[in-house]
């Protein structure tokens, strides 16, 4: 039995962890390794039930809004319309979800390779995002716990805020090295290390 | 401009993709004459006032949306669900 | 050199910090300043009083104004790379070891040999390029010479500084702010209506120009509940900053004003420094969207025109009161202030109380109020009322003034009643709102006859305007006109306003209405446009050529167009064409202000897209690829492997050994960069099915079919395979350079077209790697490494998919052919591309595997005629490009019903073809195909599209689009290419050109 | 009225340029005219001027709702070319090169026509075999062109970052060398005076309002002016309003076209020294910059995609165009954006220009310009002249009629299809 090999990150050269000298850093920056995303869409008329299937495979239940539902290591993401980015340890989460939503119910693709995450942490991360990014990040208007679906120019991102002063980043996997470029130059203002 | 996508809230029109005037409508699958797509693909009302179009959230949840926008003075009156999830969408706006 | 600085104390100078110098060089030369001067104050107070020549005449130019309304005062600063030209003196903070120098000069702004451009004076008047320079007649191309040779010396002397020649080294950024208020400009109206805001706890965007807030109140004697004018604007500051709410930005100027009331202000982060600190950005864009706005932007004094009234020396009265008060810089020893209004006055006042001569107050009205009587009192000036300015005498620089008697009812200028030595004369013409921002959302101006000025008009979208910006020129009211703007925003922003404390404002209560006297008329040149050279002549030059409307004015004359946008010249232009034309200034109307408020640099536009313009997409194993020694070329974002380079090796003799070895064995190339989409639903083959022109409903479980997607109007959009994974879940993959137009069609049909069909989609492009395994070997090669899989013909047939294992790594494997020969697909997921890459490298070792670029890819397809972007270039059709199989009549489909019009079944179109060299020269991209020779071609009956060296058929080949080609296989042409000196001899051959049959690929 | 020379400005200016005379008069409205024409832009003036100096059809009245240029012709980048592939545009368009040649010295006015030459950059081999490809349709067409390597191409323009470290480095480009830019204001300026002369009545400051018809046939134009409505009656009404096609075609009772308005915005930085010497656009964006006579960098990119009659541009925009702007060339960072404004397009939908009779009796029309209408000036006054006084189309506007949509033959340079914005 051969094993299965590690996933290689775009970032896995870039994101080291690194602290500068000099200067107090205000942000740090990280890879968070991703081992399970799945993307599922209901149909219009089998959201309960859809629900209902996520909820017996990850134990837990989309929350309502836009907000992410955790639960252990499971993070599910409203992404759209009945949709949602469902995070876990495990796997075949791929599969135990396509098992429990039949194509009568909706529709489960894989996404554990098509996104890396970039978590952004510290005082000033809501101002070094809000450079390249046009969404409010005003706690108000994006509470702790929300996703947002955006783009840095050609490049889609879903945004999950875990703090007030700390953000997961759900970046496609093509464009990882470019977004890391991107964030880490806008970083330097401010100063960074690479958690 | 401002366009408010049903789903995701306000954002910038940067994160949509123009798709043309919702009143083009697509001749049914049963309707293969040429005029019925002619007419479809190539005549525009064009008109100077409200004009319903369609965007696609392309930088946000990929779904189409139809806004009425003034074309004398870009503003947005409207901004409506349209697709599958449309009433969903409506019914959770009320 | 008359300027000086006077004795700094208290109420002079409360600019600057008397205690710290600063040195700057301006044209060479070494100077000292204060720390808090501007340029344009240090060099006045340096004596300096020619810094820049006009555009056209060269005229020697001095300081103007003390703010960004400047017209004259223009210098480049600074060196190499940072070189900035047009930059206006009074806008510049003093830094140590600032450079500045004089422009559009030489040899020097003191002595201007091009000032003989003046000499011709009145032939270089207004529009005079038009009626000259076309030069004599001449045979074809030659006609247009003369002119051609003119233009390249107009052009030299044209022009004002000299822009960099190498890259800013610097850095600019950008913020996304979102307010529920943004106030712009931080006088008294400002000031009061962010505190309105701030207090009732809306979030608060405050933006100001100057590095100092406060706006007017930073010079003014007034006091405001009881504290001097500037400390109570400085106290308001320190209490905004406190609100957590309230983000005060200085040195920020709110250049443009968009839809939805989004804004884009400029903030000058590193300009008052040598150079940014490490990563610190030299400027600042925010975009700001405000659900409401206050407009608290001030009014720009204006001049009066008076035959002299360009000579450096002449100066608006506020400035010279500010260069005085704020710089402790004297713009002169004798100043005369010459005014219509009542200002002007008290600025004569306040620039005597620092200690500076004025002279006299010269004013057009017979008399004058009270207040203005007391002030000119105050500064001990001679008085001359009924009086103007009839002329400014001296040589290059003003000397003296000539003041006349004056009728300001009609105009008529009498005796004179003296001449007076003057080094300084401080002119006020009355005040103009500035409404720039809200002109460039197209909102009309209205005339307002007291104040002799345009306000700003009737909002067309959320903003409120206050203070002198609405025509409330005074403090009293600019602070209540404040916080009432606040409060009407606030309620658009649905935020609720608290209760506004109006301060109340202790000092001078003048009438602002002037006298609406514009030009002193005597037949001598006067200047409207300081920096276009344009005068008051021209503007009646013109009005006789009938360039009467105030938009074909400025075209003509090119008033207002120059770098200062006619802030103080447009008014009067305008009002001097009204008079010519017998008008009522409001009927002439006035230009449209746009954006721009004030010139921005590039850089700061770009934001953080300066030097990176887009991001590069990559594919797992691109590290490999470079190591390996590909080249790597663009294809839209992606970075490609064009071929692998040995050493010594070009990409032409790389890709001709790399197609080689595929049909000989096997190669691998990387094709994680094709789109691939999802498809899932229980209509997944339905909506497949009308989205392709050929069958997909039928396609089995575990099979893949290539697929053309056509655009509605029949003409080919994209193609690619499509794998039926199982019965409602498909995977599509499409064209590189499709993917992302694929996508939304796919998604525009599934929202708008068909929304009942039970379809989703999503975009799996970064989720799977993807390696193509070619060649007759590529069985064995997939055979030593895949478990799970049977890849026996029967096992694994053609167009079949199977889900496998390769060393630990699912995978799926489609049995498909791009080159012709045997070979399958394998993708898995993109974290383990590189795993899978190096598996099949290994796996195919004893093979002697090749990995294969773009052009050998190319090349295996070409010789198999299969088409991809440069035949699918939006004007084909299926017929033409020989897939007329593909097409279904069984269904509809889109692109259906149009692909049925009478032009696309007509005899005559172009048609793939491909072409094989005969005298075995290269074939060029990009050549034509002809019947004649290189010097007599012929017409083009058709284009090569793709072009390689055929390592199969030992020839140079291209498939290529020719008149009616389906019919003339064997037919002898050239494939011209003059522009690159090439016409080769060709045959036309069918485009299959090896394995027509298919045997090698379907085994 | 005066001839223009360097001559009659000296005398005049000896005579304190007191004796110039307008450059076209202010007419009054006829009760008739053999010809209107609506549009007081390029297409509208050239027009009337070719009616009557090739066609001797001088009873002709031009109607401007604004005033005189006010419109597309007073706002574009300048930009003139022929560099085209398909056969119809390219015979157009050269026409046109070759009236743009000789215009001034037609006009007596200075059109500062200015053949600097107009370089497309290549960042890509297979972009520049698709330059070469289009180079060599030119060149069998008998236009010159030229495909010029990266060294030549960073002579041409020093500035230009031609590292191949660049996000699209510069691997070459094709260049026109007879192309280039002409003022945009002295064209409709000089075709204004050069009808004038020849009789034809310039109405500025009056908007058609509608369109007076008989038995289905236009017959004239109802106008108001100075706010008072007035009717005008022609023989045969020619449309050449650009943007405003849409609006204009409805009160003929043509409710659908095969167009849509667009802004598009043009943007200018401050005046400096000579810095670029030819036009030149991006291969790896949408970008076109050029230095007018004033020393203004004059530049522009894509249109502002949706639907628009206000002359007014969005954000976006200006972030793509100046990042391009200074991804071409670097030292362009600290230069500062002057002024920018918008015009309204006619984009049609397979981006090209629309001269034919109809689509009303009495009325012919002149449409569908987008990006290009400006260097086509010359020849669309002169097909369409040829159009209205013939009662049909010259050759070289025969293929860009209204059919050609219906029947499949559309005009499609960039193959980007039926939708107006991708052109
Ligand atoms: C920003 C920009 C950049 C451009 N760059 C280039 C370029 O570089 N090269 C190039 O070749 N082309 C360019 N163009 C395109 C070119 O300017 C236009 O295609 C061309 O000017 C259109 O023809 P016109 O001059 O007749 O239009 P216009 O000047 O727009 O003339 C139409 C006239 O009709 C009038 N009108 C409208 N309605 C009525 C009515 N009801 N009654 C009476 N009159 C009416 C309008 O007021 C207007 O004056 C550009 C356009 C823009 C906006
Ligand atoms: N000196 C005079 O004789 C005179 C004449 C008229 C008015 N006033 C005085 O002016 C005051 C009126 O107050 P106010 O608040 O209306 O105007 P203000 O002139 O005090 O303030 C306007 C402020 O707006 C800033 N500003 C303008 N445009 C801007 C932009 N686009 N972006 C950022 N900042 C911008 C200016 O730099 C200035 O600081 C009163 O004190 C009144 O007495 C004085
Ligand atoms: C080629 C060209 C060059 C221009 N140069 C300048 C310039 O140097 N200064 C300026 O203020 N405007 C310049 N303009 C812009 C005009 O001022 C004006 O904005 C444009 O004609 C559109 O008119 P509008 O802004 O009144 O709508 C230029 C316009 C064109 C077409
Ligand atoms: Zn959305």
């Amino acid at each position: 039995m051969v094993n299965t090999p590690d996933k290689v990150s775009p970032l896995a050269d870039l994101a080291m962890p690194n602290r500068p000298a000099g200067r107090q850093p205000q942000v740090e920056l990280s890879e968070r390794l991703c081992d399970s995303l799945v993307q599922v869409q209901a149909w219009p008329g089998t959201m309960a039930k859809v629900h209902k299937a996520i909820s017996d495979v990850t134990g837990t239940r989309p929350a309502k809004g836009h907000a992410a539902a955790l639960k252990g290591p499971v993070c599910i993401m409203p992404a759209g319309p009945g949709r949602y980015l469902i995070e876990d340890e495990t796997e075949n989460l791929e599969i135990r979800l396509r098992a429990a939503i039949g194509a009568h119910l909706g529709a489960v693709t894989g996404l554990t390779h098509g996104r890396v995450v970039v978590a952004i942490r510290g005082e000033k991360a809501a101002w070094v995002l809000a450079s390249g990014i046009a969404i409010n990040f005003d706690p108000s208007a994006f509470p702790v716990g929300d996703v947002r679906l955006t783009h840095h120019h050609d490049i889609g991102v879903t945004i999950h805020r875990t703090a007030e002063d700390a953000f997961d980043l759900y970046v496609f996997t093509s464009f990882a090295r470019g977004f890391w470029h991107w964030i880490s130059t806008a970083a330097e203002e401010v100063g960074y290390s690479v958690g | 401009m401002r366009i408010t996508c049903p789903w995701c809230g306000e954002r910038d029109h940067q994160e949509f993709t123009y798709r043309g005037d919702a009143a083009a409508k697509r001749p049914a699958m049963s309707d293969e004459s040429i005029e019925a797509h002619q007419a479809y693909v190539y005549d525009r009302e064009n008109p100077d006032g409200a004009h319903r179009e369609l965007w696609n959230h392309t930088g946000g949840c990929r779904k189409h949306l139809v806004v009425t926008r003034n074309t004398l003075t870009h503003q947005i009156t409207l901004c409506e669900p349209i697709g599958p999830w449309a009433k969903r969408l409506k019914a959770a706006a009320k | 050199m008359s300027g000086f600085r006077l004795n700094l104390r208290d109420g002079v100078g409360t600019a600057i910090d008397s205690a710290s110098t600063v040195t700057f060089i301006f044209d060479g030369k070494s100077y000292e300043g204060l720390r808090g001067d501007s340029l344009a104050s240090a060099l006045i107070a340096n004596g300096i009083s020619i810094v820049a020549r006009s555009f056209k005449y060269h005229r020697p130019r001095g300081i103007f104004t003390a703010g960004s309304e400047e017209p004259s005062a223009l210098v480049t600063l600074r060196k190499g790379g940072r070189t900035e030209p047009n930059i206006r003196a009074t806008e510049v903070e003093l830094y140590d070891g600032l450079i500045a120098s004089s422009q559009n000069a030489w040899p020097s702004v003191d002595f201007d040999l091009m000032a003989v451009n003046q000499l011709p004076g009145k032939a270089f008047s207004a529009g005079f390029y038009y009626k000259t320079f076309m030069g004599p007649k001449m045979a074809g191309n030659r006609t247009t010479q003369f002119w051609w040779l003119c233009e390249q010396l107009i052009r030299r002397a044209a022009g004002l500084g000299k822009g960099a020649e190498l890259p800013d080294p610097d850095r600019y950024g950008r913020m996304n702010a979102f307010c529920d208020l943004l106030v712009v400009g931080s006088g008294a109206a400002g000031l009061a209506a962010a505190e309105l805001a701030a207090n009732s706890g809306a979030s608060v965007i405050l933006c100001e120009e100057r590095a100092l807030a406060g706006g007017a109140l930073t010079s003014a004697p007034d006091f405001i509940d009881g504290q001097l004018a500037r400390d109570w604007a400085a106290d308001k500051c320190r209490q905004l900053v406190s609100h957590a709410n309230v983000r005060l930005l200085t040195r920020t100027t709110v250049q443009s004003y968009f839809d939805d009331n989004t804004f884009m202000a400029v903030e000058r982060v590193a300009d008052h420094v040598p150079t940014p600190a490490k990563g610190q950005v030299r400027q600042r864009a925010w975009n700001i969207r405000a659900k409401s706005a206050v407009f608290a932007t001030g009014a720009l004094e204006r001049p009066i025109v008076f035959p002299g009234n360009d000579k450096p020396g002449v100066m608006l009265a506020d400035a010279v009161r500010r260069y005085a008060v704020e710089y402790g810089a004297a713009p002169g020893k004798q100043v005369v202030v010459f005014t219509n209004n009542d200002s002007g006055w008290l600025a004569a006042r306040d620039i005597a109380r620092t200690g500076v001569v004025v002279a006299a107050i010269v004013d057009v009205r017979p008399d004058v109020s009270d207040v203005a009587r007391g002030a000119g009192e105050d500064s001990r000036a001679k008085v001359f009322l009924g009086s103007a300015v009839t002329r400014a005498k001296g040589f290059r620089t003003l000397s003296a003034i000539e003041i006349s008697a004056y009728n300001e009812l009609t105009g008529k200028v009498g005796d004179t009643r003296d001449t007076m030595g003057c080094d300084c004369l401080a002119v006020s013409g009355g005040w103009s709102p500035a409404f720039h921002l809200t002109s460039q959302q197209g909102t009309k101006p209205v005339w307002d006859a007291e104040l002799q000025a345009f306000l700003p008009g009737n909002p067309t979208q959320k903003w409120h305007g206050a203070g002198a910006m609405c025509g409330e020129m005074g403090l009293q009211a600019a602070l209540e006109t404040g916080a009432a703007a606040a409060e009407a925003a606030l309620s658009e922003a649905a935020v609720p306003a608290g209760v506004a404390d109006i301060p109340v404002v202790d000092g001078d209560r003048i009438d602002f209405a002037p006298a609406p006297v514009f030009e002193i008329y005597t037949g001598k040149k006067s200047f409207v446009d300081l920096q276009h050279d344009v005068t008051a002549d021209d503007v009646r030059l013109a009005h006789r050529e009938g360039f009467v409307s105030v938009e074909h004015l400025k075209r003509y004359t090119t008033m207002g167009m120059a770098t200062d946008q006619g802030k103080t010249s447009n008014l009067t232009g305008l009002a001097i064409m009204a008079r010519a034309r017998d008008l009522p200034i409001p009927e002439v109307g006035t230009t449209r202000f746009r954006p721009p408020y004030t010139p921005t640099a590039l850089g700061a536009i770009a934001g953080e897209l300066y030097g990176h313009l887009k991001p590069d997409r990559l594919t797992p194993m691109h590290d490999w690829h470079v190591a390996n020694g590909a080249s790597m070329y663009a294809n839209g974002l992606w970075s490609r492997p064009e071929s692998y380079n040995r050493p010594g090796e070009s990409v032409e003799q790389a890709y001709i050994r790399e197609a080689r070895a595929v049909r000989a064995g096997v190669g691998l190339v990387d094709v994680s960069t094709l789109g691939k989409i999802d498809v899932q639903g229980p209509d997944a083959a339905e909506f497949l099915n009308r989205v392709y022109s050929n069958g997909f409903a039928k396609l089995p479980v575990g099979k893949a079919r290539y697929g053309l997607m056509l655009r509605e109007d029949g003409f080919l959009f994209d193609d690619g395979t499509t794998w039926r994974l199982d019965e409602h879940r498909f995977l599509m993959t499409t064209t590189t350079a499709g993917a992302g137009r694929v996508m939304e069609h796919l998604e525009y049909h599934l929202d708008v077209v068909w929304p009942d069909l039970k379809v989703a989609i999503a975009s799996v492009t970064d989720e799977w790697a993807g390696v193509a395994v070619a060649g007759p070997k590529s069985r064995e090669v997939l055979k030593a490494c895949i478990k799970g899989v049977d890849v026996s013909d029967k096992g694994l047939p053609f167009m079949g998919v199977r889900e496998g294992m390769i060393n630990g790594v699912r995978v799926l494997v489609a049995r498909l052919s791009f080159s012709g020969e045997r070979a399958y697909e394998v993708y898995c997921g993109a974290g383990w591309g590189q795993a899978l890459w190096d598996s099949l490298l290994k796996a195919g070792e004893t093979f002697d595997v090749v990995p294969y670029g773009l052009e050998a890819l190319s090349t295996l397809r070409i010789e198999k005629g299969h088409v991809a972007g440069p035949e699918l270039n939006g004007r084909t059709t299926p017929l033409d490009l020989g897939l007329g199989g593909m097409v279904s009549n069984k269904k509809n489909f889109v692109g259906a019903a149009l692909l049925k019009r009478s032009a696309f079944h007509e005899a005559g179109r172009l048609q793939l073809v491909a072409i094989k060299s005969t005298d075995g020269q290269k074939i060029v991209g990009g050549g034509h195909l002809v019947k004649g020779s290189l010097e007599n071609p012929g017409e083009s009956e058709g284009h090569t599209t793709s072009t390689c060296f055929s390592p199969e058929l030992n020839c140079y080949i291209s498939l290529a689009m020719l008149k009616q080609g389906t019919a003339r296989h064997g037919e002898r042409l050239f494939a011209t290419s003059p522009i690159r000196n090439r016409h080769v001899a060709v045959e036309v051959v069918s485009p299959h050109m090896v394995d027509p049959e298919g045997g090698r690929m379907r085994g | 009225m005066t001839r223009y020379s360097a001559f009659s400005i000296l005398t005049n200016a000896l005579r304190g340029n007191r004796d110039w005379t307008p450059a076209w008069r202010k007419a009054e409205p006829k009760a008739g005219y053999d010809v209107i024409i609506v549009g007081g832009g390029g297409h509208g003036l050239a027009t009337a001027y070719y009616l009557a100096s090739v066609h001797g059809v001088t009873n002709v009245a031009v109607v401007e709702k604004g005033y005189l240029g006010s419109g597309n012709i007073g706002r574009n980048t300048t930009i003139v070319r022929s560099n085209y592939r398909l056969p119809a545009n390219s015979d157009f368009y050269e026409k046109s090169m070759q009236l743009w040649r000789g215009l001034s010295h037609e006009l007596n006015y200075n059109v500062m026509f200015s053949p600097r030459g107009v370089l497309n950059l290549a960042h890509t081999p297979g972009q520049m075999d698709t330059y070469a490809e289009r180079g060599n349709q030119m060149r069998l067409n008998g236009i010159g062109a030229e495909l010029l390597d990266r060294d030549q191409v960073a002579r041409l323009n020093p500035g230009l970052d031609v590292n191949g470290s660049a996000r699209f480095p510069v691997v070459g480009g094709l260049l026109q060398p007879e192309a280039g830019n002409a003022r945009h204001d002295a064209v409709a300026w000089g075709y204004a005076r050069g009808a004038d002369k020849l009789g034809v009545d310039i109405l500025e400051n009056t908007e058609v309002t509608g369109f007076l018809k008989e038995g289905g046939k236009i017959v004239g134009v109802q106008t108001r002016r100075n706010g008072e409505q007035a009717d005008i009656r022609a023989q045969k009404v020619g449309v050449a309003v650009a943007g405003s096609t849409g609006r204009v075609m409805k009160l003929a009772g043509v409710d659908r076209l095969p167009i849509e308005s667009t802004v598009l915005q043009a943007f200018v930085s401050e005046s400096i020294k000579p810095i670029i010497p030819t036009v030149t656009t991006f291969g790896a964006g949408h970008l076109y910059v050029s230095q007018s006579d004033k020393g203004g960098l004059v530049f522009g990119g894509n249109i502002d995609y949706y639907n628009s009659y206000a002359s007014r541009g969005n954000l976006p925009v200006w972030e793509e165009v100046t990042s391009e702007l200074v991804a071409m060339f670097p030292n362009f960072a600290r230069l500062r954006l002057l002024r920018s404004w918008g015009g309204i397009m006619d984009m049609s939908m397979d981006g090209s220009p629309i001269i034919t009779t109809g689509p009303v009796d009495g009325m012919f029309l002149n449409a569908g310009w987008c990006y290009g209408g400006f260097k086509a000036t010359p020849a669309s006054g002169w097909c369409f002249a040829h159009t209205i006084a013939q009662d049909k189309p010259h050759d070289l506007n025969a293929a860009f009629t209204l059919d050609r949509f219906k029947d499949g033959r559309p005009i499609d340079e960039l193959g980007a299809g039926p939708t107006p914005w991708y052109h």
